[in-house]
């Protein structure tokens, strides 16, 4: 019965926690201006990460190390380095879109630009870390995130042609506009397979103390997860496929996705859309402040929970002290948080090679691993999904400054 | 034991399971003829920094001499403290007595207990 | 590829993107048209706050302002841009005027803007149509 | 004499006649009570895949490939290893009297 409960809670989570800023605005970009025609790289995005997931819970859960744990004993710390810089670089510009998100919802809901906001979310953002636990922060904010699931309900309300969306999830080319549907599919794919999840997940079987007998919930837990959330990112672009693309609309600012499901829900539309952005973004932003902060702890070996009082482990709690506050500044310059998610989204595809190699290795190390090592499918996952983010840190550069 | 595998790089924890950082370095010893062994485990700073390049080690080294808790000596532990080789190292020391966390002391005093709610050392 | 030249390929294509095509800044202009038309409508059904509102008219007007004065610049020759010039001037010029009518919470007023906004979209969209076949000829 | 085995990872290694053998990828110690005592050395690209684990992976792909040595790998002793300047270290026999492992 407790199983039961946990693989519900864990489902739940991943669903609430999936929808950021990222995902939503490159969805909503996609559907506004390619209809279904980029559903294939939700599809595939999700995909890909299902397995990723389920390999960093299945990697705490025998090992008893998380990604970061590992990945720093295996390699060593030169290398370890290597990855810290680019991964904290994207999950920094990521934790300002967040950030930036939350102040756009609050901007639209009271008018106040979102760079006053900026120190006064962040506050609360770095308060929830101080003061909270890691399952306040899991579930009390996923809980909140699952208003998103009211995208779902106007794609469904909204009552598109399924045959179409079918054909979609298919990869095709655009007749014009090619530079600005592949930065778009690019942007998708790093807007799914974001690395700071699978840090936060597999810290996360290590705060929840996983061990062997968590295998097959684990498996559950990040299929089902993730195919949900990957089925919400749809729905905003199906919804956005309907609502703006008939009006020749484009999403190029945030005020613009406000107007998502003002149509097929004129009562509540707006305030759903801005406070599902508003939670979204919330969970977002204490997730990746959290994985940032893992990563610093786990790499160096310092010590790390976020049950822990501050005190006890000061140099994890000052990590994301410092980087919360740092986060703010841009926005109080009056950076555009959705160029900065454009841009985040572009350079995640970037620095996936670094991200997922080490999986390849990890994964099938009979010390970590032992009989729970990789099969050939979970491997040609990891491989494909490696040659796919070589392809992608190649072009996005390119593609961001073409397409973008 | 290979100790590139198994020694370096992993966590060292102290009787406690105090987290003292990783194995950043080990130092050997040894004469024209007599075979080498291990007498010392690095942890932290300018040992880890000179792994990527000789010179961030001296950087490291003279800015811990500016900032912080100014250590003069680097934190090394004799190899004869370690109890057992696991998913950890666990050693036969007291963390805060090895230097290894001056760190996240000085840290823990100088910042985090300044801020409203940061908790106290002394509670313990 | 030799490593110069795909130094040389980003900068490039910035330069590619310093100008973007007359169909382009249409489609921008055109989205931007259909963004106050479904600002306007949500607002006459009172489910957005006046103060958003405003604010996204506002900033939909400063968005047209900058795009058109670029857009005839890059216009191919040959074209009779005259009535879509009135038709876009007419327009951005009534969104500034809807943006101030939220204030007013005149609704009978911001309606008949809406409604000549959405006629002139019509010109504008026309006119793109025609830009488009220009250029793929 | 002193040196540190995190510098000498990589080092590469040439034997008594100046010829390159490869880098050191690994350290093979045996602890004996209080004592650790380095057994041998490993160098050579193979020793790497030692190092990470990376076997698993890499015997399919050898199998595939129906070759006994894609890489060649190094056990050298202790005994004929001279890292009496850490930086260059030099074995203190010829390259072809070396044994292989595995």
């Amino acid at each position: 019965m407790k199983k039961i409960l946990q693989l519900t809670l864990g489902i739940i989570t991943s669903v609430g926690g999936f929808l950021e800023i990222g995902s939503v605005t490159t969805a909503a970009q996609a559907g506004a201006s390619f209809g279904y025609q980029l559903l294939w790289a939700i599809l595939l995005g999700t995909i890909c990460l299902i397995f990723l997931i389920e390999m960093s819970g299945r990697l705490s859960a025998v090992s008893k190390h998380t990604i970061v744990d590992a990945m720093r004993e295996r390699f060593g710390f030169p290398f370890f380095f290597f990855v810290l810089i680019g991964i904290v670089i994207v999950a920094f510009l990521v934790l300002v879109a967040e950030l930036g998100g939350i102040g756009f919802a609050l901007q639209i809901l009271t008018g106040v630009g979102f760079p006053i906001w900026a120190l006064p979310v962040s506050l609360i953002v770095w308060l929830m870390m101080w003061k909270g636990t890691f399952s306040l922060i899991e579930n009390g904010a996923s809980l909140l995130g699952l208003i998103t699931i009211s995208f779902a309900i106007a794609a469904w309300k909204l009552n598109p042609d399924w045959s179409q969306v079918g054909s979609g999830m298919l990869p095709s080319m655009p007749g014009s506009d090619k530079a600005k549907y592949g930065f778009l599919a690019v942007s998708i794919l790093g807007a799914s397979i974001s690395p700071y999840l699978m840090y936060f997940y597999s810290s996360g079987a290590i705060e929840d103390e996983w061990d062997r007998s968590y295998i097959g919930m684990n498996r559950i837990i990040s299929t089902f997860g993730m195919t949900f959330g990957g089925f919400l990112s749809m729905a905003v672009l199906i919804v956005c496929a309907l609502a703006f693309r008939p009006a020749g609309v484009q999403v190029d600012t945030f005020p613009q996705a406000a107007l998502m499901m003002t149509t097929i829900f004129p009562k509540w539309g707006f305030y759903l859309f801005a406070f599902s952005m508003l939670f979204a973004c919330f969970g977002a932003a204490l997730e990746i402040s959290l994985a940032i902060a893992y990563f610093f702890a786990q790499g160096f070996g310092w010590n790390w929970s976020e049950d822990l009082e501050p005190s006890k482990d000061a140099r994890f709690a000052f990590v994301y002290t410092i980087i919360i506050l740092i986060a703010a500044i841009p926005l109080i310059l009056r950076v555009d948080p959705i160029k900065v998610t454009m841009l985040s989204m572009a350079l995640t595809s970037a620095t996936l090679p670094l991200a997922i190699g080490p999986f390849l290795f990890l994964m099938n190390d009979p010390i970590y691993l032992g009989k729970y090592r990789n099969g050939w499918i979970s491997n040609s996952v990891v491989a494909i999904v490696i040659i796919i983010s070589f392809v992608l840190s190649i072009i996005s550069i390119p593609l961001q400054i073409v397409g973008g | 034991m290979d100790l590139i595998r198994d020694v370096l790089d992993k966590k060292l924890v102290d009787r406690e399971d105090c987290a003292m950082g990783r194995a950043s370095g080990l130092v050997i010893q040894f004469g024209e003829n007599t075979q080498p062994h291990i007498t010392h485990i690095l942890i932290g700073g300018p040992s880890l920094w000179a792994r990527i390049h000789p010179a961030l080690g001296n950087l490291s080294t003279k800015l811990s001499q500016l900032w912080g808790p100014k250590k003069k000596e680097h934190t090394r532990i004799p190899w004869s403290r370690v109890e057992t080789i696991g998913k950890e190292i666990k050693l036969d020391i007291e963390a805060k007595e090895s230097g290894a966390i001056d760190w996240e002391i000085w840290i823990a005093r100088h910042i985090i207990e300044r801020l409203p709610g940061g908790g106290s050392e002394e509670e313990e | 590829m030799s490593a110069k030249r795909l130094a040389v390929l980003p900068l490039f294509l910035a330069l590619a993107c310093k100008s973007p095509s007359a169909t382009e800044q249409m489609d921008s202009i055109i989205s931007w048209l259909g963004t106050a038309g479904l600002t306007g409508e949500a607002w006459l059904r009172h489910t957005t706050p006046d103060k958003y509102t405003r604010q996204t008219l506002e900033l939909t007007h400063d968005s047209l302002i900058d795009i058109s004065s670029g857009l005839f610049k890059a216009l191919p020759s040959g074209i009779d841009s005259a009535s879509v010039d009135s038709a876009l001037t007419r327009s951005t010029q009534h969104i500034g005027l809807m943006a101030k009518l939220v204030e007013q919470k005149n609704s009978p007023a911001f309606r008949a803007l809406l409604d000549s906004l959405q006629s002139d979209e019509k010109v504008v969209k026309q006119f793109a149509d025609s830009i488009e076949a220009k250029e793929d000829q | 004499m002193e040196a540190n085995i995190e510098l000498l990872l990589g080092a590469k290694v040439y034997d008594a006649n100046g010829e390159k053998v490869g880098r050191i990828e690994e350290f093979r110690a045996d602890e004996d009570g209080d004592a650790c005592r380095i057994e041998a050395y490993l160098i050579g690209a193979s020793a790497l895949v030692e190092r990470l684990s990376a076997w698993t992976l890499i015997r399919p792909i050898k199998r595939a490939l129906k070759t006994r040595h894609i890489y060649s790998v190094f056990e050298v002793p202790w005994q004929d290893m001279d890292l009496s300047d850490p930086k260059r270290p030099r074995l203190r026999v010829a390259r072809k009297d070396l044994q292989r492992a595995r």
